[in-house]
């Protein structure tokens, strides 16, 4: 199959899987295999795809011009194709989760569910395949509209005004900054194309290419830096699974993705690190990483908690875009695939508690590690993975980081690196140790099945095997970006 | 020649001593205390006012049919102004407007069926 | 002489198109009544019919010669154009008209403030 | 000369007739003001039209007054019966 | 209320004159202002005089609203359908070049019979309106 | 008989308001005359009230009598308007009519309030009489001479 | 019958109401109306064709010249209108015989199709002429039918909207009839073309430049420019179902056209922008209209005025593409009109359908009310969006050239004011569809079954076409840029 095709496939069989799925919605057994075979065939497809990229090709796809100069046009390169299989296998992953989880769970609206979850890996797909400011901008507001209904799932008082919140805080940030950017960028560049080195070179004075990446940065709700992120732990709401794919992996990914994409192929490496126009950004994300740590320390809610992380990790990979420096890249995109994998697993894990035991609070949980040890074996490997300790794929991505920092002479990043790897051992180690090694206050068990039902049970096997295969093959994720960064 | 000058001199005369009774009858339509004798002075628009202005029209427009049509407008004027006079009048005492009347003077209408005092 | 007179009433035209465009708009401003409020804007609508008989030169400005010594001013029939507008005019009052008669029947008033109360009330 | 001063006398007299029909008091007041403010108007047409030389405007003056004529009857018939349609003035043996 | 014979002996007087003066401008548009528009308020106009004097029982008799509200429309209809005609024979619309043998004649021709059409609908629409309006807000 | 009469009143009336001769709007004219009289059956217009033509004749010598007469009372209240002391004395009389006829009887009515200085308020004819509200003493006085009402009453003839 | 096709795009309409006139039976009236609005849009697709293909058409009312007769003159600008307002004509047609029947007495339902017809009539018109006065007669036959198309609402408030919409109308057809009498004095000419020739010579004489102040005000009076809005939102809310679609979609737009004939066309770009500060204060107009607008629709309680609010406030970004005079903003504006125009009529369409099966006004009483009617409210989701101006809807193609324009000129606080605004936007499309979709259903929409298909189709023709020129967008594009060079604008 050509390349075109593929990311037409890659396109169409989520779609598919949206549209198919509410035909059998009295028919909960085959809607919820319509849905795994749309995983794994947009695995396949994405994995045919990866090889093609592997093998140096670069496949394009022009769909339409809307009007000349907005084309909804696609074109693969590493980092984007990265992205997309990352999510796309955590789908299928997810995908078993859900299953167990809604199910076990006696969620209401399940069809619904899956049905904005597959639009939300269209949208996922488009954003990492898209080959233009303008069809990423897309499938990026796409991405926010189709978790919108995910976000108040429950239409309790509270999921709506978390969606609420979700909706205006991620819709206002792009219309009012991500929007103008563009726009900007159109007139500026005259033109809205990905091309490696940018397209920015020589267009605009370095203050205006500061504001106008500003515009970007915080434009990209998404990608929830502070003090852009309120968003993200009122989306918590939600049920887990979409916390764990969505708000863990597709939706604040999609953000810090589109940082990293306007740097590299937007403004530029050379460009930015000459005008020095990323230079706030760079503390910017620092800032965002060290506040959103401290801020996770306070959190007794156990996914509150692993929001907060959230915010801090995504300033990783900001940060290590912003360096623009070559190891910075690398990092930073090894960042998305690590952080990625580290920390659907805690929110697998968060879920599985919920589901057995009902427990929401960090401070609940001491001693359950003994009823769970698989559960709480799988937040550990998770957990270490986000610090950036082995045997954890963590470790890679931060080691990256600090290359970049040192490359970019910027030594107080270094120490800002090391600071908060200290704090999120403090926030994410104790969880663990207390569960394994802590005594329960009153009753832990609730007197109930003590492990997690086997889909969920697979799930976090799955996703924490793979953040230790990532320590030791950091290659699978390392060579594509390392063929990225150096174009 | 001098027919012409005549003519233009009377006729605009005319026609000048017509506005002056246009402009009597508005002095008096603003002076005059009630509605009933405000009629009274518009009657002087109407009838010296309106009929030297147009008769002087007549002069000035010499044998044409723009005289016949200004006689014609004399005629329907001196016809319905009055008309409409009476109607506004009759209208006005029947919405129970008083009229102002001199001191000492009696009203003659009270009995509809009776004999006039006045005869 | 007959030049000074058309000056003259010329200008008249344009105080009086002036004048009834003024109370014309002050009375469908001011007025409550809607039947006043119509008939101030037949009043201001007739400021139009005015202006249309009006010749060039007396605006301000100066008319440009055109098609050098041929009258532009015959055609369109200026008459033509202020009947059209008589008659709009005239449609524009009446279906009013029509309007008032019904919210008469509706609303048992046409005084607008009236009207609004007792919408806001009822 | 005098057909100007005449025209401005008549503008001058309609001016101040409408100052009546401003001033009223009662609807009758403004009633006849309306009607002598229309009979000036007649013959300010006439004037205008004898000075542009067009005496088509006598034609507008005729079907001005009876128009102006009809407009006072049914003014007054809606007065008193607060409606157009009555037929109050049908005759009766 | 007692009859006013002021209003109706001066009623009977000017009714066929203003009926007449109708006709006449209605036949001499082309010498000066006029045409189907005023003839037609002054028809109008006659019918409404007769109204406020005989009253609107009386009058609908003599004018009924049905044909009224049909008069209106045809009207029109005799209006466009005249500048189609024009369409039809070869010109533009409301080209009425064609309509007779020769040139003028034809726009004469045309002229007259968009100018009925313009009397019926104009006359009629004020008739209508009055009756519209007088037929309500008896209390 | 009186419907051709008031067909060829109206014929002239156009002739009159016309004044293009050609056969076409002459003929015109004849037939909208004719129309416009025979309508007059309908409309009730073509009746000795509508067009009483017999009083032309001595009607013509009524008119010029009643132009003379309403020019000297405008000229009187005209006086009265411009006095700064405004001497008006404003009353309501009531006078007697003889004249047989309606027409007649508001030809006097019309008359009075034509002369500037009376206005005709009501028309009782079953009593034959009028109301008139008069400016001044000296108004009211002409109107009790009589003069008007046996003028009215010559025009109106014997027949 | 090709050459006659401009006087016959003015001519089938007005025959179709004078047919339903003497009609007077209901089907039968719905019927004309119909054919008639179908017949329409083939006339005006067919002139665009041959304005792209082969240039203007123009046509000589009565074979006379343009210097003394009427021109009807078709562009790429006003072509583009004409197949606008036919095409939601033919759209409106099938959804109004159900809507109509529901909420007009069956009495006055040919009346209703007569005045309806009208109004098609006065907006075609209009938009075809190249006559100034004309546009002036075409005008007020469709503001007189649309007064007597909003008095047969059932409420009594809209006789009290009628009458209000008639009064400013008439102010502002008045006003815009002065302004082109003033022209005519100085030019000698109604031509909108020969105006355009002749006033170089006077245009900076005090009549031109109040008959610019009195047009643009008068027009600015139709199209409801804040703050001369007043008596659309009452107007709106009001009419019945059908009218309020019909003049949502087409009336304020055509009115658009006839400012921006004026401003770039006759008294043409280089006098008006260039030596007159109209940008700047066209522009405050629009922006306090789309802020000052779309805060009041936030806080409506009826859904209908919610809405009608919110043209007001798209007014305001049609009107900022004329004010701002490039032709990026002019090709913003011109796809405003038809994005909203598409958006709006699905809405207030929706709205009708609405009413019909729930009898309920009140967003509050609409609650749930998509679970009863899934796919009428699917279709609001989708035209609100375009309402937002998310990417994939017609209402972000515009939206984007208005903002790409505010950059080329240099004015990135208005960017950012324009962006800002769509944000309003979302509360007020998001509490419409929150309640709709996301509470409880209440005891009016509980009552309620979904709409009958023929106001489905016409409704998802209209929210399917705002996606797909969401996504293709090229034709009015291109005919926006024709327009736009036509206009000299750069
Ligand atoms: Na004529
Ligand atoms: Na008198």
């Amino acid at each position: 199959m050509t390349g075109e095709t593929l990311i037409a496939l890659a396109l169409v069989i989520p779609a598919a899987t949206a549209l198919l799925t509410p035909l059998f919605a009295r028919h909960p057994n085959l809607r919820e295999s319509v849905t795994l075979l749309g995983t794994v065939l947009l695995f396949a497809a994405l994995l045919a795809l990866l090889s093609k990229v592997l093998g140096g090709a670069r496949p394009a796809l022009h769909v339409l011009d809307v009007v000349p100069g907005l084309a909804v046009a696609f074109a693969v390169e590493p980092l984007g194709m990265l992205f997309a299989t990352v999510a796309s296998g955590l789908w299928i992953v997810t995908s078993l989760y859900s299953i167990g989880y809604m199910r076990a769970n006696h969620e209401v609206r399940q069809t619904g569910y899956y049905v904005a979850f597959a639009a939300a890996i269209v949208a996922t797909v488009g954003i990492a395949l898209a080959g233009n400011l303008f069809t990423l901008f897309l499938f990026y507001e796409m991405l926010t509209l189709v978790t919108y209904p995910l976000v108040i799932h429950h239409r309790t008082p509270e999921a709506k005004a978390a969606g609420r919140l979700y909706l205006m805080m991620l819709l206002g940030a792009s219309t009012v900054l991500l929007l103008p950017a563009i726009a900007w960028t159109a007139v500026a560049a005259g033109t809205l194309d990905f091309r490696p080195g940018g397209i920015l070179a020589e267009k605009l004075s370095p203050t205006a290419l500061a504001m106008l990446l500003a515009l970007f940065a915080f434009g990209i709700a998404k990608a929830a830096l502070v003090p852009l992120h309120f968003w993200l732990p009122a989306a918590m709401v939600a049920p887990t699974p979409v916390s764990a794919l969505l708000h863990a992996v597709a939706v604040v990914k999609a953000g810090v993705f589109f940082v990293v994409k306007v740097i590299v192929y937007v403004f530029g490496v050379e460009t930015l690190s000459t005008s020095g126009a990323g230079d706030w950004l760079v503390f910017a994300a620092a800032g965002s990483i060290l506040i959103a740590s401290m801020v996770a320390m306070t959190r007794d809610n156990l996914k509150a908690r692993l929001a907060y992380s959230t915010v801090s990790q995504l300033g990783y990979v900001v940060l290590g875009a912003a360096l623009a420096t070559h190891w910075g890249i690398v990092g930073s995109g090894m960042q998305i695939a690590t952080h990625a994998l580290g920390k659907i697993t805690l929110f697998f894990c968060a879920g599985a508690i919920y589901t057995v035991h009902h427990k929401t609070e960090v401070s609940e949980l001491a001693g359950l590690g003994r009823v769970m040890p698989v559960t709480f074996a799988a937040f550990l490997v998770g957990a270490l993975s986000i610090i950036g300790l082995p045997p954890g794929g963590g470790l890679w991505s931060k080691w990256y980081l600090v290359l970049g920092a040192l490359d970019g002479g910027q030594i107080a990043i270094v120490a800002v690196l090391m600071i908060s790897s200290l704090l999120n051992v403090a926030y994410l180690l104790p969880i663990p140790l207390r569960a394994f090694f802590g005594t329960a206050e009153g009753e832990a068990t609730n007197g109930r099945a003590a492990e997690a039902p086997l889909p969920l049970l697979l799930a976090m096997s799955a996703t924490s095997l793979a953040c230790v295969i990532l320590f030791f093959f950091p290659g699978i994720v390392f060579n594509p970006l390392q063929s990225m960064a150096t174009q | 020649m001098t027919l012409d000058l005549v003519r233009e001199w009377l006729g605009g005369g005319l026609v000048a001593a017509g506005a002056a009774f246009m402009l009597i009858g508005a002095i008096g339509l603003l002076r005059m205390p009630d509605v009933f004798t405000r009629m009274h002075a518009t009657s002087v628009s109407d009838t010296l006012g309106a009929g030297l202005i147009l008769l002087g029209l007549v002069v000035l427009a010499g044998a044409s049919l723009a005289a016949v049509k200004l006689l014609l407008l004399a005629l329907f004027f001196g016809l319905m102004s009055p008309v409409s006079t009476h109607a506004v009048a009759r209208a006005a005492l029947h919405a129970g407007v008083k009229p102002v009347l001199a001191d000492g003077v009696e009203v003659e209408t009270s009995s509809r069926e009776g004999q006039s005092s006045t005869r | 002489m007959k030049e000074l007179v058309g000056n003259l009433a010329a200008h008249f035209n344009q105080w009086i198109t002036v004048f009834l465009m003024v109370s014309g708009l002050y009375i469908v401003i001011a007025r409550g009544n809607m039947i006043k409020k119509l008939i101030g804007l037949s009043l201001f609508q007739t400021s139009v019919y005015l202006l249309y008989i009006s010749p060039g030169k007396i605006l301000g400005g100066t008319a440009p010669i055109l098609e050098d010594g041929v009258s532009v001013y015959a055609n369109p029939l200026p008459h033509v154009l202020i009947l059209t507008a008589i008659v709009v005019g005239v449609a524009t009052l009446a279906l009013g008209l029509a309007l008032v008669v019904r919210i008469n029947e509706a609303y048992g008033t046409i005084e607008e403030d009236e009207i609004f109360e007792r919408d806001t009330r009822g | 000369m005098m057909l100007a001063a005449a025209l401005v006398a008549v503008l001058l007299a309609a001016a101040m007739m409408v100052g009546r029909a401003v001033l009223g008091p009662s609807v009758f007041d403004r009633l006849v003001a309306a009607n002598a403010i229309g009979n000036a108007a007649i013959l300010i047409l006439a004037l205008y039209g004898f000075l542009g030389g067009r005496p088509a405007f006598l034609d507008i003056g005729l079907a001005y007054a009876m128009l102006n004529i009809i407009g006072t009857f049914a003014v007054l018939k809606f007065l008193r019966f607060g409606a157009l349609g009555a037929t109050g003035e049908e005759e009766r043996p | 209320m007692r009859l006013d014979v002021i209003l109706r002996i001066t009623a009977k007087l000017i009714l066929p004159m203003m009926l007449l003066f109708a006709v006449y401008v209605q036949f001499h548009g082309d010498y000066g202002p006029g045409g189907g528009f005023q003839a037609g308020v002054i028809a109008g106009a006659t019918v409404i005089l007769y109204a406020l004097i005989y009253g609107l029982g009386a009058t609908m008799v003599v004018v009924p609203v049905a044909v009224v509200e049909a008069l209106i429309p045809l009207g029109v209809l005799v209006y466009a359908a005249t500048g189609v005609m024009g369409l039809l024979t070869g010109g533009n619309f409301l080209d009425y070049s064609h309509l007779a043998d020769d040139e003028v004649h034809g726009q004469e021709w045309g002229v007259f019979v968009v100018e009925l059409g313009v009397f019926v609908t104009v006359a009629s629409t004020m008739v209508a309106i009055f009756y519209a309006v007088a037929g309500r807000g008896r209390r | 008989m009186r419907v051709l009469s008031l067909a060829l009143v109206l014929f002239v009336f156009w002739l009159l308001l016309s004044g293009h001769f050609t056969p076409f709007l002459v003929i015109s004219g004849a037939v909208a005359a004719i129309l416009t009289a025979a309508l007059g059956l309908r409309l009730g217009y073509s009746d000795e009230e509508g067009h009483p033509i017999e009083l032309l004749p001595r009607g013509l010598l009524y008119w010029p009598w009643l132009v003379k007469e309403a020019a000297l009372s405008a000229l009187s209240v005209a006086r009265v308007i411009l006095d700064p002391r405004l001497p008006i004395s404003p009353r309501l009389v009531r006078v007697n009519t003889t004249q047989r006829g309606a027409v007649g009887y508001v030809t006097y009515a019309n008359s009075i309030t034509l002369t500037p200085g009376t206005i005709t308020v009501e028309a009782d004819r079953p009593t034959g009489t009028l109301v008139v509200h008069a400016l001044t003493e000296a108004a009211a006085q002409g109107l009790r001479s009589g003069e008007m009402d046996r003028r009215v009453t010559a025009m109106e003839g014997s027949g | 019958m090709r050459e006659h096709l401009p006087a016959l795009q003015v001519l089938v309409p007005l025959f179709g109401a004078l047919l339903c006139a003497l009609v007077r039976r209901p089907r039968a009236a719905w019927l004309i109306a119909a054919v008639v609005s179908w017949i329409v849009p083939v006339i005006a697709v067919m002139l665009l064709a041959q304005v792209l293909g082969t240039g203007v058409v123009s046509y000589h009312l009565g074979g006379w010249d343009p210097s003394i007769g009427i021109e009807y003159r078709v562009d790429a600008l006003n072509g583009l209108i004409l197949v606008l307002v036919s095409g939601m004509a033919a759209v409106i047609a099938p959804f109004a015989r159900r809507s109509v029947a529901a909420e007009v007495e069956t009495g006055r339902v040919a009346w209703f199709y007569t005045m309806y017809l009208l109004a098609l009539t006065g907006l075609l018109g209009i938009a075809i002429t190249g006559d100034a006065f004309n546009a002036f007669v075409f005008l007020e036959i469709s503001s007189l039918s649309s007064y007597a198309l909003i008095a047969l609402g059932s409420h009594r408030r809209a006789l009290v909207a009628a009458y209000q919409y008639l009064v400013l109308g008439t102010i502002g057809a008045t006003f815009y009839v002065i302004g082109v009498g003033l022209i005519y004095v100085m030019t000698g000419t109604l031509n909108l073309g020969l105006m355009a020739e002749r006033i170089g010579a006077v245009q900076s004489t005090r009549p031109v430049l109040a008959a610019l102040a009195f047009i643009t005000v008068g027009i600015s009076l139709k199209l409801a420019l804040f703050p001369l809005h007043v008596w659309l939102p009452n107007a709106y809310a009001y009419a019945p179902s059908t009218a309020t679609v019909f003049m949502a979609a087409t009336a304020t737009k055509v009115a658009i056209y006839l400012l921006v004939r004026f401003l770039f066309s006759v008294f043409g770009v280089g006098f008006v922008i260039a030596d007159l500060p109209v940008t700047p204060i066209l522009t405050v107009f629009s922006v306090a209209a789309i802020f000052a607008a779309a805060t009041v629709a936030v806080f409506q309680s009826d859904a209908k005025r919610m809405f009608a609010y919110s043209s007001v406030a798209q007014v305001g970004y049609i009107t900022l593409g004329v004010a701002l005079a490039t032709a990026t903003s002019l090709k913003g504006g011109l796809i405003h009109i038809v994005g909203h125009a598409l958006a709006k009529g699905g809405l207030f369409m929706a709205l009708g359908a609405v009413t019909m099966r729930s009898r309920a006004f009140d967003i509050d009483d609409l609650c749930g009310i998509g679970r009863r009617m899934p796919l009428t409210m699917a279709a609001v989701v989708v035209a609100g969006l375009s309402l937002i101006g998310v990417p994939g809807t017609i209402g972000f193609v515009s939206k984007w050239y208005l903002v790409v324009a505010a950059f080329e000129r240099g004015w990135w606080w208005l960017a950012f004011l324009i962006v800002a605004s769509s944000l309003i936007t979302v509360v007020y499309i998001g509490r419409f569809v929150e309640a709709a979709w996301f509470r409880e259903p209440s005891a009016a929409a509980m009552g309620a079954t979904e709409a009958p298909v023929s106001m489905l189709v016409p409704i998802w023709l209209l929210a399917v076409a705002t996606v797909f020129l969401g996504l293709d967008a090229r034709l009015p594009a291109g005919i926006a840029e024709q327009a736009a060079s036509a206009l000299g604008l750069r």
